[in-house]
């Protein structure tokens, strides 16, 4: 389509300091900004909380958390079978707790069956886990199609799955929130925990992606 | 202009006139065609050929007959040739209301172009769900008792409602009657009604 | 309520568009808004599920050609309105100004 | 009114219960029962999607009670009720040509689904 809608990201070309230099400022972001003033005018919310929040979220939580708990469960049956059992104790190990984490499930991907994560309705995603969602998570494309052409959307991701793999889509509606715990690839006997969390993606605890044990570096 | 109404888009606009220019000048339109289908569908076609057939109707049993059992003969005898007309019957126990949720499909041959708000989604979504509380939006206030039919014609038939005489109307000649009967009656969301006669 | 929120099945969207090392937001508006989001969901006034449906009252075809965070903005607004906390005209007066700030021109009148 | 300080959103952040409620509810049903999500189209907010009404499955879990978001987001109580991870087969929700093999899991409340 040659007129096609904006993309997402190119909404406006003045990401970070907008209007900065004159230019005049628009649409959400004109409109946030006369939001939060007016907010911080009556009291309702405190300018270091809203930093302190966008601080967190932007930089301390993120998907390397979700690693550090799949790398453990790869190494220590233990640790694995309460984090299958009792998701939120065993994630609280690591202090990852909170909000949109609150009752967790992992889902395991086994040689015969592939888990993977959508909200139809919204776009519930575990943020303590995974931090904030990426756009396509969010996006009509990937709510519509998850569940009913999951396999079309992981090829699109590069996953091919075998005709006798069972495919389970979570449509995490209500107030649980999914993590997939992926395969163990082949090749990776002598990795470490530090090692095997480097190689964990995001998309592999979602469950469009699978954790590549060639690409492993 | 209510919400419902396309918004005026220069966008639009210029690209319409772009491709109109381009087709001509590849040859693939020719020059009167776009004047031609409009005059057709602005104003050869409406509404009218519809009341005409349903005033007829009104004042003829046999037409009536044949209007609801073999449309396309009835269609015929008004010199319009059109084969896939069903025409739905109000009573006082029914009353039948025409939508087409997947598009706005429309028997554009007995009534012309549909309106903006039949093609809007607020009226194609609503009115397989909520028809009575539609047809309220539209001042035609529906007793419980009476049943309300929804045509939905997302195949390739297309429906006309045959409105109710009014009470008072019996007397009145085919024009007055055809004059009487508006679209809105045609799509079943209005009655046909008469002007209190003055004097 | 049967919105255009509930995608699930929907054909038409085309393909998912996975971007390379996306940022966690895209525009500093993204970030002002999720955290007034939080931060107003603190004053007690209404609770999660009060949040998802104001943002189900975007109008659908609005909804449907918008992004993530403006359905944020869209249920924040709804509901300082809904609870007396903000009014429209006082938003709509502080865009106004913002925006004469921001285009240089002294506020009208002056 | 509770203004959020910047000093505490990182407690208030962990500390976040979310809307499990923890009390003892009998639940009707349990994991292996068939049931059939109920065919509703409130005006009001609900988290059962469309197009799993009408639609038949088994239920796979029960993760416990949570509150009723339905009730919740027009402010008349919590109605506090089991949520069961129901999964469904792709065939019944989309059709013969489906893929087999595949099924989708919904968490759904109490409240969407009766016996099948």
């Amino acid at each position: 389509m040659s007129h096609d809608h904006d993309h997402h990201h190119d909404h406006d070309h003045d990401p970070d300091h907008p209007g900065e230099h004159g230019a005049p400022l628009s649409g959400p972001a004109l409109r946030v900004k006369a939001l939060e003033s007016l907010l911080v005018e009556k009291g309702l919310v405190d300018p270091v909380a809203l930093d302190q929040l966008i601080d967190r979220y932007e930089t301390k939580v993120g998907p390397r958390n979700g690693a550090r708990v799949v790398a453990r469960a790869w190494t220590d049956p233990a640790f694995k079978r309460r984090l299958l059992d009792d998701t939120s104790s065993a994630m609280a190990e690591f202090g990852y707790t909170g909000r949109q984490g609150e009752n967790m499930v992992v889902v395991e991907n086994t040689p015969t069956i592939h888990n993977m994560v959508v909200c139809t309705l919204c776009s519930c995603y575990p943020w303590p886990v995974l931090g904030l969602p990426p756009v396509w998570y969010k996006s009509a494309p990937y709510r519509s199609r998850a569940v009913i052409d999951p396999r079309g959307v992981l090829r699109e991701f590069g996953v091919e799955l075998r005709d006798d793999v069972e495919v389970r889509v979570w449509d995490s509606t209500a107030e649980l929130r999914y993590l997939v715990l992926p395969l163990r690839p082949a090749g990776t006997q002598g990795m470490s925990e530090e090692q095997l969390a480097e190689i964990v993606t995001r998309d592999s605890m979602i469950g469009t992606g699978v954790v590549n044990g060639l690409s492993a570096r | 202009m209510g919400k419902n109404h396309p918004k005026v888009d220069d966008y639009v606009v210029s690209r319409v006139r772009a491709l109109e220019s381009l087709l001509l000048e590849k040859g693939l339109l020719a020059p009167d065609a776009v004047d031609r289908v409009v005059r057709r569908y602005e104003a050869s076609t409406g509404p009218m050929i519809g009341a005409r057939a349903v005033a007829r109707a009104w004042r003829d049993a046999a037409y009536r007959a044949r209007l609801l059992q073999q449309p396309t003969a009835a269609l015929a005898d008004l010199g319009v040739r059109y084969d896939r007309l069903v025409v739905v019957e109000n009573t006082p126990a029914v009353h039948n209301l025409v939508v087409c949720t997947l598009c706005s499909c429309y028997p554009w041959d007995v009534m012309g172009l549909p309106p903006t708000w039949y093609k809007a989604p607020a009226y194609r979504s609503r009115a397989v769900s909520e028809p009575r509380a539609v047809l309220a939006e539209f001042g035609l206030v529906v007793p419980q008792e009476r049943e309300v039919h929804v045509w939905d014609s997302s195949a390739e038939l297309r429906y006309m409602v045959m409105p109710m005489l009014p009470p008072g109307a019996q007397d009145l000649s085919e024009d007055e009657l055809a004059s009487r009967i508006t679209r809105e009656a045609l799509i079943g969301v209005a009655e046909v009604t008469l002007p209190a006669r003055a004097g | 309520m049967n919105g255009a929120h509930d995608l699930g099945g929907m054909h038409g969207f085309g393909p998912v568009d996975p971007e390379p090392d996306e940022p966690v937001f895209h525009h500093d508006w993204e970030r002002r808004v999720f955290a007034l989001n939080l931060a107003s969901g603190f004053l007690g006034q209404w609770n999660i599920d009060m949040s998802r449906y104001a943002r189900e009252q975007m109008p659908a075809a609005e909804y449907l050609a918008t992004t993530y965070y403006e359905h944020w903005l869209f249920g924040l607004e709804h509901l300082l309105v809904k609870k007396g906390l903000v009014k429209p005209e006082e938003i709509e007066a502080r865009v106004a100004e913002l925006r004469r700030q921001r285009v240089g021109r002294p506020a009208a009148g002056s | 009114m509770r203004v959020l300080k910047g000093a505490d959103v990182e407690q208030v952040i962990r500390k976040s219960g979310g809307a499990r409620v923890h009390v003892e509810l009998p639940a009707k049903f349990k994991a292996g029962d068939r049931v059939v999500a109920r065919n509703l189209h409130p005006l009001g907010h609900t988290r059962l999607p469309r197009y799993a009404r009408g639609r038949r499955g088994v239920i796979d879990r029960d993760h416990g009670v949570f509150i009723f978001p339905d009730t919740h987001a027009a402010g008349t109580g919590q109605k506090p009720q089991h949520v069961y991870a129901v999964r469904f087969d792709a065939r019944e929700l989309w059709g013969e040509a489906a893929e087999p093999r595949q099924f989708v899991y919904l968490d759904l409340w109490e409240s969407y689904l009766d016996p099948a």
